[in-house]
Order: structure tokens, then C-alpha cells, then sequence
């Protein structure tokens, strides 16, 4: 897209985009072909011997099935992040979006979330749901409900979940909340005097006007179950038990910067990379066919 | 298809010490099939009047009746109306076909008929070739087709269009309006326009509700409210350039206001002398704007009459058939 | 809305208050914690009611008296660390992502494209994705322990760019075009009309700068090796060492609390300006 | 004043005792000046020094747990022996002042000692008395073998404790000292002592029997998992769980923070395996020196190393942590003070290393130790929650483990 | 002040094969001081022809000069005009002072006479009390006159008018119309105004430029184009309803086109037998839809004619003083 108008210089533009463009070099451009370059080769922890093995990393990477596990946790890891923080969210601006009364009051409480740090939120969570002390493993053992997110990789996973969801809700509620707010009144109007009732209303009118809303808040929340909770992962369940919640992000700092495994953490992160890639393309050609119309 | 009542029908805004009249208690019986136009200034109620009807505002007070069926009460979806809104409302993830379609789904209507029923709409609009396009790949004037055929297909007691012209160019503004008629015409729906455009008023309706902030100053045909103005707010909304309201000129007795349409000042003729202050040229005609005393006057004034220019003094004659007099206390008409 | 029947809206309130409870509850069990005594907090399960130890717990959060397990640096610190950190990061980015998005959006010149595309394939890749490389490269350049080290790297990329790109795309031509007629350059445009128009942008990236600054993790953990270039939020994480019990979880939850606090004014202060500049410009 | 930098994972009481040491070398001289920082747990901070290492930024002093020795020992000039240090700095340095089990691990081949043993722990047994008493069982007899193990915990189950056992470090103390006190082997080429291509035996059948009677355990409620590392301590502390086998080195936690009796013993063994007893195998961490500091800065470790091996802040540091004492002077000055017969069961740790060691006791080398710990936690939480069968996974980390030595023996070939 | 020429201005859009050329050779001398309309259907170039005068199109070929000099090559800054936009392109962020001191400041004008400058340009326009104001703040019609006031300010050579009127109502507009000539008559500054309404064009201009398709089809005074118009594109496109044009009327040669104005037909006279269609009532006259044969043509007939009803068969004539004969082939005016 262009504008009509545009200022004719020869160096100012670069002049402009030189911060930016420095900054993006040096701790982008520069770390990212470091990471192809470390990819192909093997090194010790102290990075005292390099040598270099071609594709072994990466046929290693794809040989080992707890990559591919790593890859199942993960994509589970985010279809439950994804699913659950926009529905939940979903669901409670659907309903503050109907509120007028006390609307500030909930909308309010409702984001106080997006302030608190993942790596925080997962001890807050952690905190609650410990074994020994958490109280509402307290309260589940009241009902008859052992939780043990030690053990259970089905109890670790949702621990990581609740507080991945958690820490995203308000930030996929304000998107909605603004995106409900933006359909215009006379839809809503017209789809009432159609027949329609709030129930369908809003599953033929509503959430489908929110769709570019709610494509947008899909690939953030993926990227954020991607990347982001890396902190939750670290300060939950270390990828425990067993290696049941270690997810792609979680391995790579694991394999990199615990188990100093150099050449297969860079493969991995080469690996993430073009999985991100082709995700900020899908976006990007979303956005861009939607300014335009 | 059914007749349609306001009674004594009140609306507030708000509650309590907050509340705001808007409404002051309007009352008219419109005949079924009947093309009814609610004209007049931004906020004085057009749209509120018409959300009533169709349920989207509640009624403070009085009641409306549609057919037989007062429905106050009712959802809107059970009033059996159809609505036309200003910005078309147009369903913008669906197809044209779909949003014509949309009320018949949920009504259950079965997919033949649906079919048959919005092909039939869309033969009658011409919109036969645009069925699969989204509202955004169509021209205003196929997205107000869109929104009228999404009305028709409902065949609908009542049709309520809110100002459904105003986003449309002049052109096609006049040929829509030519569009509507004719579709009163063949379908004979009872109707409710509300526009703030008294040309638009005049030439679509079969009678004219005037309104003037939240009461009904008059109800009768274009003709009627033409030639015989109730107030002096309809004597100056309805018409244009508006009818010349004269408290001081000579021969107007003091507590009268005297109205005369610029048509019905003569040029030239053994009247009052009037300083000319421009002359406006309007294809075929002239309008004079000038100044009897310290009252503006505008005069209309065809090819055959003669053209004055800024700054001469011209006498000007009313046609003393075409004089109205209204009380200038309450504005309403005299006589 | 349409309907007129009170069950929705008390439906709708119901909804709020039960989405409002799980929600806040988790902030309001750390907010009990941390008036406890350590000691109360073990008691499984934990009183729900605040208790009266509040001052004590956050002076020793705050001035580092604290004697439980893993750090017990004052916590004051850390939040200075995080606050300088994250408005850094913040301000640093906005800067350079006006002036990028400003290039891109009103200049024409060669490799416009391939900058572009440069700029914004960073747009997601996120720094844990080239932790590794990055550490070394800002370990060459002598740059760990310092708040350079701690900011600049995050600024490295495009979501900034990407959002101001899109604002500027929507400003109208004949605003430039006024301009011209009225004889600014460029500069002088950018200054005069366009940064002032992009304030709701400006401010909603304020919002998710600051936060996201303020919440880093990963890096710091790396890029930080003495304690008092700190930020807060791994002087949490620096608290809970060797399990539950020998944590001094009032200490903690007081910590939680107070990291919270900063981001959480940001937020609520500027969540209308938060939404309405994301929302303006398409995301 | 030279400021040396110290990077630890001394948490809690331990923490404590190495900020209050720092403090008093500080104040005992005015040039050197330790600064002691909390990194993170032993595996944490291990890494994050390597990283820092690489990036030029390395601490003088890393405390790095036994598990991450063979990989400093590889290490190409990353770390400076402290033989070597000591030397240099002319401190006199005798090395056979040390107790020979806990100098020995720590000691190249050419008989430099390569590290400062500084917190040498092993093995041992706590529980509590006040629970024991409640469940009906000897106060002053604590369980000596496995089936006794076993049989307590029923006990106190039936009285209603809802964590008879639990493990912390569960490879360290389930599997390592495990093969050491039954005198198996846990890997070739004498657990890695040897020789690089040393190779995983942990699937022998004694192996799987102990996993199977743990798994047991699990199954009945008598052993509680509790988590990875020392995170279980806490709940031995907090009265949750009545028995754990961890480092000795948690005896100043519990003497500080317990609110019950609590006794000491070695560890359970199954008294049909011949020759167990053996002894146990060394745990805790010693301190590195790293590459590349001014001479002036080696100084001053060296100085700050001479003063924490006096006896007298040696047996101190042992009262007060329940590490080893690592001398046989300050063993012996603490023997002398009679805080073993105040406090029975605190020399337990002691008489557990100093048996007589044979190639398959002497300690446990690895390299990529820490991914094979790490790998250890994850097969056994498997079998703890009853998804894989004890054999299964003890395959599972010998074939992994064994990649693992393989990849390590690769990498640091030449 | 200044006289400004066009000399075979032409416009390409793109460049190589994919260039569009919309402005094929435009040549026109406006004499200083004039008020100039441009007027044309949607996409014939009018803002292209203004945007090239103002300097923000590139000149494909040919000259614009204003004054004596040629300003193909300057920058608008330099050109000494001043523009209003459709959308009036205020600066929101600013105030209605700051909005009209903005160009002022950039020219380093001293303070004490921007704030003269402003104020005077305030009270000629009534924006007095405003100037605090931001322009969200404003009316349509106040943000319209600020626009204004921004051209005001500057004291250029040339006004440029981009459809200013456009997004203001239609009561609105014929106010802003006066304004605009009045400001014209006071300043008389040579102002270009575009616009595609034809009552805007006739009321507003002193000499009319019609714009077909990248064409100049005439340039003359209100009375010569709708007295006169050069094409039958002219001769349709001014004047409402427009022009009938007949190709098939009785009386019309093969290869020729009649044009007669709706005014200037005449009912129950001894003409052409006409279908009446439709007939809309227009306050004080009708129009009556009918067909002459194949042939669609509208009646503009005044009360005192009667009232024909759809359905009826009515006698029209035509005034003959009052045909246009134009060449089928060209479009072109014959006599
Ligand atoms: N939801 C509302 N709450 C309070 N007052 C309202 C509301 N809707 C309309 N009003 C007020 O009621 C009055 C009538 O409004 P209404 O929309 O009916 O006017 P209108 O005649 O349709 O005007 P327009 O031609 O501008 O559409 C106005 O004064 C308006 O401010
Ligand atoms: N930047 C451009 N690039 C390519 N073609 C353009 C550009 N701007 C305008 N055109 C084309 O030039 C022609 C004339 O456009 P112009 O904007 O001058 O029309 P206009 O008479 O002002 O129409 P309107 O009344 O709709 O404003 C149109 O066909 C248009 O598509
Ligand atoms: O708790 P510590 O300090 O004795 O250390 C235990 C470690 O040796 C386990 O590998
Ligand atoms: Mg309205
Ligand atoms: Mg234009």
C-alpha cells in the first residue's frame, strides 16, 4: 500500500530507518544467522571445540521422539491456550458488553491479569495448586479430587493451561470488548427485527463480525503459547513430570542453556523460527487484505 | 399488510429526575396500505417515533397498535415489520442472497421458498445478477436495493424505512425514490418513511406527518400540508426556497404573522418596494433575495419575468389568493 | 441491546461477577499471603481472611530482610531496575518506530521493499527463539549487566513499526496535503501533524511496552548475572528455591504484589487509550 | 579493594551460613572482598556461569554440584586447578590434610586437585520422631533396611500420615548411592572415574528391583513424591512427610526450622545383597576457579580458600550445615567439641564416606551428568505415576543416558 | 492576485504501457480575480486539474502558469495559492486558531501578524468565538468555514476548491455557497472551484468549465452553458431534470439529436402526443414522466398548467425559440 503523496529525499528515509535498522541487525539479523550457523555445527559447553556436522543437528532433532513429543505437547499446549483463552474471553465480553451498570468495575478487574508477569502468574498459580500448601488442591482434596501436578502430567498441563489462560484473558477480553463495540448498533437492530434471538444473534451476526477480531487474537494467542510462556512452563512444572509439559520454547532454553547442548538447541531454535515465519506471513497477509477493503 | 395507531404515545429517555421527553404524546391512525411520511428537523423525534414501532424503543407511555394488535409488549421480532435503516445494515459477512434470506431462515421458512421468495425480490429490484456479492463489492445505491429487498422478501404487516435515501447521491436519491413508489405501488404494504427532507416527503407520501420537536404538527396529504401550512413550522420546513413569514410588513396586523410562497410574489407589480440584495440563477428560474422594511423576502421568479440585479429597488405584489395567516402567540394557522 | 427482559441482564451481571471472582482470585490469595506470617501461610490450608502482618511483610520485601530460602535482595531494587528497564524499552521503541514506520509509510526510495520485509520479519520472532546467539552477541559487546544490555535487544522488533505503519496508513492524504500547501517538510510535518495524530497509538503501545518490558523473563535471567541489576520479576523467581515449605511465600506473594502494582496502574490508567489506539488502527 | 565474585546455590539456612562466611572473611581483612550471589539452583547456576564463561563474564568462584565435575574437568582452560591457585598465591596448600573420599573425587589423574571441596554431603536418612512415636514405632530406632523401610511406612499410614517416605534427589539418592551402598555398578570404567567412554548400567536386576519396590511403595501410599532436586526437603521440614533420603547437608534446615524430634541414620539397604553396606558416594559442590582473572583477584581467592579450611571455620561450617567436614583436623576438632554425642546421628554422614571404597563406591563422574540427572527424574516420575514399568524406564535411561556419554565423549574428543 | 493559464495540460498516471493518461490537453485562460467552476462527472479529472495547479500532481506535459510565472516546477509551498479540501483535511490536533496560523508559522510570518491576520480572517467568516475550539468540536458547516479561513489567512494568488461543499447538508450548502461569494466579492481572489453538483456550478460561477472525460467540452459563463451548451454531454449534464435529448421525435432528421429543456415544453398545446408515466408533485410545480414514442421525456409544468394523471395521453409542445440541434455522431453542438 502507498500513499498518494509521499516526500521526495534521497538520504532522509535512511536516516529514519537507521535506528531501527541498526538495532535490528545487530540483535536480530546478526543472532539469527548465528543461530543457522551454530545449527550446523557441534560444540562443548565451554565453546572451546566447534565442528562442524552439517545437517546432524537437525536430523538428531527429528531422530529424537522427544523432540516430536515436544512438538505434540506443544501444539496441544496451544490449541488448549488458544481454544480456551478466547472462548473464556469471548464469553465474558459477550456479557460485560451487555453490562451498563458496574461495566467499569468488571472491565476493570478483568484486565488486572494482563499486568502480571507470566514467570508471577505461574507462582501465583503454582501457589494455589501446590500439593502440600496450595489451597485449592486443599479444596479438590476436600472433594474427593487428589491433584498432584508432580505426577499427573494431565494435572500439569492444566496447571499450565489455567495459568497461561489466565494471564492471557484480558488482553483477548479487550480485544473482543472493542471489537463488539465497533459492530455497529443497526445490525444488531436489524438482525432482531429479522427474528433473530440474542443466542443466534450473536453466533450469525456477531461472531462472525468478529472474525478478523478473533483471527488476530488466534495467531497472538499461538505466538504467546509459543513463546511467552516459557516463563509459566519454567516456574510451574519445568516441563515435568516426565517431559510431559516441556514445550518448544521450554527445550530450547533447555537443551541450549541446561544441558548445553549448543548445535541442537540453535537447530531448534532455526526450526522455531520458520515456524514463526510462516505465521507472522499468514498474519501479515490477513492484516494487509484487510486495510484494504 | 394492516393498519397501524399511535395513541396518545409518550416517550422519555431516562428515568427519574434524568428523564427526557422526547415524545409529547402523538396520536394518528394510518390506514392499511397507506404510504405515510414523517418529516422534519434533525432531533425532533422521526427516528424515535419509528423505533417504537418497531420495538426497538420502548413506549413510555400510550400505545401503538398495529392491525388490531396493540404491541407495545412485543419483541420485535414478533411485530411482523420490516425495517430499512439509514446506513442499510446490511449483514456485511453475508452474500446478498443471505442477507435477504437471513429472516426467512429463522423463521423456518423452507429453502424452496425462500429461494422463490428472494428471487421474486430480486427480480423486482434487479438485483438478480448481484446475488452472490458481499454488500461490500456493491454500489450505495445496490446495498439500499439489498436493504429494501431484505424487507420485502419478509412480506411484512408494516414496512419502516428511517431516512433510508440520505447516503445516497442526488441522482440517485430521486430515481430510489421513483423505485419506492413504485414498489408501494404493486406490493400496497402499509408504510412508515421518516426523512428530514421535505422534497423527498412530498414526493413519496400519501400523507405527511410533520414533526416538530416531539409533537405532530400536522398529518395530512403533500397537498394539504403545501397549501394550507398548520404552523408557521410547517409553513417554513415544507417547501424551498421556505414560504416568506412577514410580521412587519405592510398590511400585517400586529399579533399575525403573514406567510406568502416566494412562487406567489409577482415582479413588477403595484406592491411593496423591495431593495434587491442578490439574485440567485437556478437554471430556469431566478430567486431574488431582497429586503421589504427589515424583513428578508426571497421571490422566485421565471425567465418571463424581468431579471433585476443586486441593488435595485423592485416592487413586488402577492397573489392575495395565496396569502396565509397564522397566530404569531402559537404559530398555528389563522386562517 | 434490544431486548428489554431482565433475566439477560441479570444473567449478564452473574456472568461478570463468577468471570470477575476466578478471576481475581488469585490476585486476592496473594494479596492474603502476604499479610500473613511465613508461618501462616504454611498452615494448609491457609486462612482466606487477610491477616495483620501486611506492613512488616512488605518492609521486608522492600529492604531486603527478608531470611527465607534463595535471594533475599531488597526488593526496591528490583522494582527500580524493572521501572528503568521497562520505560527504556518503551521509549526506545516507540522512538524508533515512529521514525521507521514514518519512512516507510510516506518515502519512496530504493529497497523500500526489502526493508520492509527486514523489518517486519522480526515482528514475531521473539527473543527466546535466538536467546543463545543474542546472549553472545551482547556478551561481545560488553553489554551484560547493564541496562543497555537488558533493553536493547528487546527493542529489536517490529510490532511497534507494524502497529504505527498501520495508524499512518489511515491518516488521511489531504492531511499531508494540507501540509505541504502550508510549506512543512517533512520533519516538520512528522512533528506537527503526524506524532501528534498518532498519540492514541503512542499511547496504546506505551501500554503493551511498558508491560511487556516489565514482565521479561527469559532475557534478563540471562542478561543479568549481580543481583542488583535485578528486575523484580526474577527476584521472584529467585525467592522460591527448594520447594514449597522453605519459601517464605508471604514474602513472595508481598513481591508478586508489588511487581504487579506498577503495570497494573499503567493498565488500568490507560486502558481506554489502550484499546481505542489498537482498535483505531486495525491492530 | 579486589572484589571477587562468588556464584552459589545456597538457599535458605545454607545460604545464610555462605553469606555470614563471606562476611567474615570480609571483615578479617581489608583487601579482598568476597561477593557472594545466590545463581539459582546448583543445576542453574551451573549453566549460567558456563554462559557467562563464554561471554567473558565469568565469577571468580563457582560453586558447581559433584554432578557438573566431569564436565568442568573438560573443560579446555575454562577453570584454573586449585592446586594450582593456591600455589601460585604461595599459600601452603596440603592436600592430604583432606579427607581422601571427599579429595579424591576432586582430584585430576596427575593428583592436582582440581576444585575446593567446599560442601561434600552424601547420603542420608531423616525422620521424624514425633510421627513415629505417634504411629506406634521406635523413636530411637530408626529403620535400617529397605523392608523395614517399608514396613514403618505401612505403620505410620495406618496411623494416618499421608506421606510416610519420600526421596529428595532421586537419581543421586536412589540410584547413585543406591549402586554405591550395594556395591553395584552405576556405570563402567569405574562410574566414569576412569575414563570417558564409561557407559550406563542402571538396568541390572537390583536396580529394578528397587524401582519396583519404590513404584510399590508409590502404589500403596507410602512413598509420596515430592518433586525434582531438594524441592521434596520442604515437606519433610513442614512435618508432611515422616521419612526422606536426602543430603546430609539438610541437617541445618531441619535442626533450624523443624518443629519436631527428628533422627539421623544411614541409608536403608536390602540386607540380602552381599557385601551392602557399602559406603555412599559424595554429593554436595566444590568451588571452581575460573580462567582469565588478574593475578592480584587468584590472590585473593587463594586467601579467602586458606581461611574457610581452617578447622575451626570448618567444623563450625559442619555443626551449623551438616556438610562433611573435609578435613580430618576439623573432623576431629568436632569430635573433640562432643557435638556428636549432644546431636546423635550428625557423624552418620562422616562413618558413610570414610569406609573403605572399592571401584565401584569410589563416586560417580559423568559427562552430561546433569542431562542424564535430569533424564533420570523424568523416567523415574514415570514410573512414580504408573506409566512406565521400573524396568522400562531403567532402560530407557541407560539407552538415553549412553547417548548422552557418547555425545559428551564427541564433543570433547580432542 | 492572479491570472493563471492552462497551456495543453496533460496528465498521465503510471509510467511506460502502463501509463494512464486522464487529462488529455486542457487550455484556459482565467483572468485575475475570477471565480472559476469546474464541474463534471465523477473521474472526468477535475481534482486532477486542481492537484496540478496546487502542485501536488506532477505536470505530464504542457504549462501552468500563475501570474506570469510558470509553476510546473514548484513546490506548492512556493506557488502562492491556498487549497480547500472536500473533507477540509483540518488538523485535528490543532486548534481552529492554530489550524489557520499553521502555514503562517511555517512561513515565519511574526507573531503579532499571524494573531492579525487570524482574527481578521475569524470575524470575515464568524469563527470569533471558535478559534479556541478543536476542529472535532465543530459543526460541518464551522469546519467548512475553517477551512476557508486556512486559504484566507495565507492571502494567496489563487483559491483552489476541492468539492468543498460536499459533505455538508443541503440547507448548509446553499448557505455556504452565499458565503463564498460574498468572501469572493470582498477578497476577489482567482478561485478554482470543483465540483460535480451543477446547481453549485451555475450559482457559484462566473464562468463554468464542463469536464468530460479528461476534455474541456466548454468554457463559458452560467447563461452561455445553459443557454447554449456545446455538446449534448453539456447540454445533459446541466440543468435539473436535464435536457431532453430526442433522437426519434417526429420532426428530428436521422444523424441529428433534438434538445429541448423540460421547461420549455408546454402541455395542451398542438405537439407530440405524450404517454404520461408518472407525474411528481414539486411544491409549486410537476414533473410529468411520459414517452413520445420510444422515447423517455420529462415536463416541468407549473400550478397553473393542469394536472395530468398517470395513464393519460397529454398534447406537448415545444417552444421553438428554445431547440438545441445537436450532431449525433460528435455530440457536437450544430446550432
Ligand atoms: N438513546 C437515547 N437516549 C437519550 N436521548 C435520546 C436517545 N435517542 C435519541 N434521543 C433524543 O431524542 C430526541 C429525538 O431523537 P431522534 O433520533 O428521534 O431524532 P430524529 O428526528 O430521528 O433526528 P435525525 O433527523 O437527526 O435522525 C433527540 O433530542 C435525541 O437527542
Ligand atoms: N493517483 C492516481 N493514479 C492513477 N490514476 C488516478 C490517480 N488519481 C486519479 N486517477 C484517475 O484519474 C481520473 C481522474 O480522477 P480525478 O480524481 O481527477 O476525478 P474527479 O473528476 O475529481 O472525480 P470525483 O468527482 O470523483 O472526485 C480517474 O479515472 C482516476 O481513476
Ligand atoms: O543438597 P546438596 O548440596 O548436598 O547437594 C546435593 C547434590 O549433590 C545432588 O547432586
Ligand atoms: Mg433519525
Ligand atoms: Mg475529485
Amino acid at each position: 500500500m502507498e500513499k498518494r503523496v509521499v516526500f521526495r529525499s534521497g538520504w532522509l528515509p535512511w536516516a529514519l530507518l537507521a535506528p531501527q535498522l541498526i538495532v535490528i541487525t545487530v540483535f536480530f539479523f546478526w543472532p539469527a544467522s548465528q543461530a543457522l550457523m551454530q545449527s550446523l555445527q557441534m560444540q562443548d559447553a565451554f565453546g572451546s571445540s566447534t565442528e562442524w556436522v552439517g545437517l546432524q543437528n537437525f536430523r538428531q532433532l527429528f531422530d529424537d521422539p522427544g523432540y516430536i513429543e515436544s512438538f505434540k505437547t506443544t501444539a496441544l499446549f496451544s490449541v488448549l491456550v488458544a481454544f480456551f483463552g478466547i472462548s473464556l474471553s469471548l464469553l465474558l465480553a459477550v456479557f460485560a458488553d451487555r453490562v451498563v451498570r458496574g461495566a467499569m468495575v468488571y472491565k476493570t478487574l478483568l484486565i488486572l491479569p494482563y499486568a502480571v508477569a507470566p514467570a508471577v502468574a505461574a507462582v501465583l498459580w503454582v501457589f494455589m495448586f501446590s500439593p502440600s500448601l496450595g489451597v485449592v488442591s486443599y479444596a479438590l482434596g476436600k472433594f474427593g479430587f487428589e491433584w498432584n501436578h508432580l505426577l499427573n502430567s494431565g494435572h500439569a498441563m492444566t496447571l499450565i493451561v489455567l495459568a497461561s489462560v489466565w494471564k492471557q484473558i484480558s488482553y483477548n477480553f479487550l480485544f473482543f470488548l472493542a471489537g463488539l463495540q465497533s459492530i455497529p448498533k443497526s445490525l444488531i437492530e436489524a438482525a432482531s427485527i429479522d427474528g433473530a434471538r440474542p443466542w443466534r444473534r450473536f453466533w450469525t451476526v456477531q461472531f462472525p463480525l468478529l472474525s478478523p477480531t478473533t483471527f488476530f487474537l488466534l495467531v497472538i494467542n499461538v505466538v504467546y503459547a509459543f513463546f511467552d510462556t516459557f516463563a509459566i512452563v519454567d516456574a510451574a512444572t519445568q516441563g515435568g513430570p516426565g517431559k510431559d509439559t516441556a514445550i518448544l520454547v521450554y527445550k530450547v532454553y533447555y537443551d541450549g542453556f541446561k544441558a548445553m547442548d549448543l548445535g541442537g538447541s540453535a537447530a531448534q531454535s532455526v526450526v522455531l523460527m520458520a515456524i514463526v515465519i510462516v505465521l507472522t506471513v499468514i498474519q501479515f497477509r490477513y492484516v494487509e487484505k484487510k486495510v484494504n477493503y | 399488510m394492516a393498519a397501524l395507531s399511535f395513541r396518545n404515545v409518550i416517550k422519555r429517555y431516562g428515568h427519574g429526575a434524568k428523564a427526557n421527553q422526547v415524545i409529547h404524546g402523538v396520536s394518528a391512525e394510518i390506514a392499511d396500505r397507506e404510504f405515510i411520511v414523517i418529516v422534519g428537523p434533525s432531533g425532533c423525534g422521526k427516528s424515535t417515533l419509528l423505533r417504537m414501532v418497531a420495538g426497538l424503543e420502548e413506549v413510555s407511555a400510550g400505545e401503538i397498535a398495529i392491525g388490531k394488535r396493540v404491541v407495545n409488549q412485543l419483541e420485535p421480532a414478533e411485530r411482523d415489520i420490516a425495517m430499512v435503516f439509514q446506513n442499510y445494515a446490511l449483514y456485511p459477512h453475508m452474500s446478498v442472497f443471505q442477507n435477504m434470506a437471513y429472516g426467512l431462515k429463522i423463521a423456518k421458512v423452507p429453502v424452496d421458498e425462500i429461494k422463490t421468495r428472494v428471487d421474486k425480490a430480486a427480480k423486482i429490484l434487479e438485483l438478480g445478477h448481484l446475488l452472490e456479492r458481499k454488500p461490500r463489492e456493491l454500489s450505495g445505491g445496490q446495498r439500499q436495493r439489498v436493504a429494501m429487498g431484505r424487507a420485502i422478501v419478509r412480506q411484512p404487516q408494516v414496512f419502516l424505512f428511517d431516512e433510508p435515501l440520505s447516503n445516497l447521491d442526488a441522482k440517485l436519491r430521486a430515481q430510489t425514490r421513483l423505485e419506492i413508489q413504485k414498489l408501494h405501488r404493486e406490493l400496497g404494504i402499509t408504510s412508515l418513511f421518516v426523512t428530514h427532507d421535505q422534497v423527498e416527503a412530498m414526493t413519496l407520501a400519501q400523507r405527511i406527518i410533520v414533526m416538530n420537536a416531539g409533537v405532530m404538527d400536522q398529518f395530512g396529504t403533500p397537498e394539504e400540508v403545501y397549501a394550507r401550512p398548520a404552523t408557521t413550522f410547517v409553513a417554513s420546513f415544507i417547501g424551498s426556497p421556505p414560504m416568506n413569514l412577514l410580521k412587519q410588513a405592510p398590511g400585517v396586523r400586529p399579533g399575525m404573522i403573514l406567510g406568502i410562497r416566494p412562487e406567489h410574489l409577482t415582479l413588477d407589480a403595484d406592491g411593496w418596494s423591495v431593495q434587491v440584495e442578490y439574485v440567485e440563477l437556478l437554471g430556469a428560474e431566478r430567486l431574488i433575495y431582497g429586503r421589504v422594511g427589515d424583513e428578508q423576502l426571497v421571490v422566485r421568479a421565471d425567465e418571463s419575468q424581468p431579471a433585476p440585479v443586486a441593488g435595485d429597488t423592485v416592487k413586488i405584489a402577492a397573489r392575495q389568493d395565496k396569502l396565509h395567516w397564522f397566530d404569531a402567540g402559537s404559530g398555528k394557522r389563522a386562517a | 441491546m434490544v431486548e428489554r427482559r431482565t433475566t439477560l441482564g441479570i444473567l449478564a451481571h452473574a456472568v461478570m461477577i463468577v468471570g470477575v471472582l476466578i478471576v481475581a482470585f488469585p490476585l486476592y490469595l496473594a494479596f492474603v499471603a502476604s499479610s500473613h506470617t511465613a508461618q501462616e501461610v504454611l498452615q494448609a490450608p491457609m486462612s482466606l481472611i487477610p491477616g495483620g502482618h501486611l506492613w512488616e511483610t512488605y518492609k521486608a520485601a522492600l529492604f531486603g530482610r527478608a531470611s527465607g530460602a534463595g535471594s533475599t535482595a531488597p526488593v526496591a531494587r528490583m522494582m527500580w531496575v524493572s521501572l528503568v528497564s521497562a520505560l527504556v524499552i518503551t521509549f526506545g521503541k516507540i522512538a524508533i518506530s515512529l521514525l521507521s514506520a514514518f519512512a516507510v509509510v510516506y518515502f519512496r526510495f530504493p529497497f523500500k521493499s526489502l526493508c520492509f520485509w527486514a523489518i517486519f520479519i522480526t515482528l514475531m520472532l521473539p527473543v527466546e527463539v535466538r536467546i543463545g546467539p543474542t546472549y553472545q552477541v551482547v556478551s561481545n559487546l560488553g553489554m551484560l549487566n547493564t541496562y543497555a544490555g537488558l533493553t536493547i535487544p528487546l527493542i529489536a522488533s517490529a510490532t511497534a513499526t507494524f502497529l504505527f505503519r498501520q495508524f499512518f496508513l489511515t491518516v488521511p492524504d489531504e492531511l499531508v496535503e494540507a501540509a505541504r500547501m502550508d510549506g512543512a517538510g517533512p520533519m516538520r510535518f512528522f512533528w506537527d501533524v503526524l506524532v501528534p495524530l498518532s498519540k492514541t497509538s503512542i499511547a496504546a503501545l506505551f501500554v503493551i511496552q511498558f508491560i511487556y518490558g516489565w514482565n521479561q523473563y527469559l532475557w534478563p535471567l540471562l542478561a543479568t548475572t549481580s543481583e542488583d541489576m535485578y528486575p523484580v520479576v526474577i527476584g521472584i523467581k529467585r525467592m522460591i528455591a527448594g520447594g514449597e515449605g522453605q519459601n517464605e511465600w508471604n514474602i513472595v506473594m508481598a513481591t508478586a504484589i508489588l511487581a504487579m502494582l506498577p503495570p497494573a496502574l499503567v493498565v488500568i490508567l490507560m486502558q481506554k487509550w489502550f484499546v481505542k489506539g489498537l482498535v483505531d488502527t486495525e491492530k | 579493594q579486589t572484589e571477587i565474585q562468588w556464584w552459589h546455590s545456597m538457599t535458605a539456612v545454607n545460604g545464610e551460613w555462605v553469606n555470614d562466611l563471606a562476611k567474615q572473611f570480609n571483615e578479617s581483612q581489608k583487601e579482598y572482598k568476597i561477593v557472594p550471589t545466590y545463581k539459582g539452583s546448583y543445576d542453574e547456576s551451573m549453566t549460567a556461569s558456563i554462559a557467562a564463561f563464554r561471554a567473558g563474564n565469568a565469577p571468580h568462584i563457582l560453586q558447581v554440584f559433584e554432578v557438573g565435575t566431569a564436565t568442568m574437568m573438560a573443560s579446555k582452560g575454562a577453570v584454573i586447578p586449585v592446586g594450582q591457585v593456591m600455589k601460585d598465591a604461595g599459600a601452603k596448600f596440603d592436600p592430604s590434610a583432606y579427607i581422601s573420599a571427599v579429595a579424591g573425587y576432586y582430584t585430576a589423574p596427575n593428583g592436582q586437585m582440581l576444585s575446593f571441596p567446599f560442601n561434600s554431603s552424601t547420603t542420608v536418612y531423616y525422620y521424624n520422631k514425633d510421627a513415629f512415636k505417634a504411629a506406634g514405632l521406635d523413636t530411637e530406632k530408626a529403620p535400617a533396611t529397605w523392608p523395614e523401610v517399608v514396613a514403618a511406612a505401612a505403620k505410620l499410614k495406618a496411623a494416618g500420615h499421608k506421606c510416610p517416605f519420600t526421596t529428595a534427589w532421586q537419581g543421586w539418592t536412589q540410584l547413585e548411592s543406591f549402586s554405591a551402598w550395594h556395591n553395584v555398578e552405576f556405570a563402567t570404567k569405574s562410574n566414569g572415574l576412569a575414563g570417558m567412554d564409561a557407559r550406563m548400567k542402571i538396568n541390572s536386576p537390583l536396580h529394578v528391583r528397587h524401582i519396583e519396590n519404590l513404584s510399590n511403595m508409590a502404589k500403596q501410599g507410602l512413598f509420596v513424591y515430592k518433586g525434582r532436586g531438594n524441592v521434596p526437603e520442604a515437606s519433610f521440614v513442614s512435618g508432611e512427610c515422616a521419612m526422606i533420603n536426602t543430603s546430609s547437608g539438610f541437617y541445618g534446615n531441619v535442626a533450624k526450622n523443624a518443629k519436631f524430634a527428628y533422627g539421623l541414620a544411614p541409608l536403608p539397604y536390602y540386607p540380602d545383597v552381599p557385601g551392602a553396606p557399602q559406603n555412599t558416594v559424595i554429593g554436595g559442590a566444590s568451588l571452581w576457579v575460573m580462567s582469565g582473572k588478574k593475578p592480584a583477584e587468584y590472590k585473593g581467592v587463594a586467601e579467602f580458600f586458606k581461611f574457610i579450611s581452617t578447622p575451626e571455620v570448618q567444623s563450625a561450617s559442619h555443626k551449623r550445615t551438616g556438610y562433611l567436614p573435609i578435613t580430618t583436623a576439623a573432623y576431629q576438632l568436632t569430635e573433640k567439641s562432643g557435638f556428636y554425642k549432644q546431636n546423635p546421628g550428625t557423624d552418620v554422614a562422616v562413618t558413610q564416606m570414610i569406609r573403605k571404597v572399592t571401584d565401584k563406591s569410589r563416586g560417580i563422574r559423568l559427562g552430561n551428568y546433569v542431562q542424564i540427572r535430569a533424564l533420570e527424574d523424568e523416567e523415574l516420575e514415570q514410573v512414580w505415576s504408573g506409566k512406565k514399568a521400573p524396568k522400562e524406564a531403567l532402560d530407557s535411561i541407560v539407552k538415553r543416558g549412553d547417548e548422552l556419554l557418547e555425545r559428551f565423549q564427541k564433543a570433547n574428543k580432542s
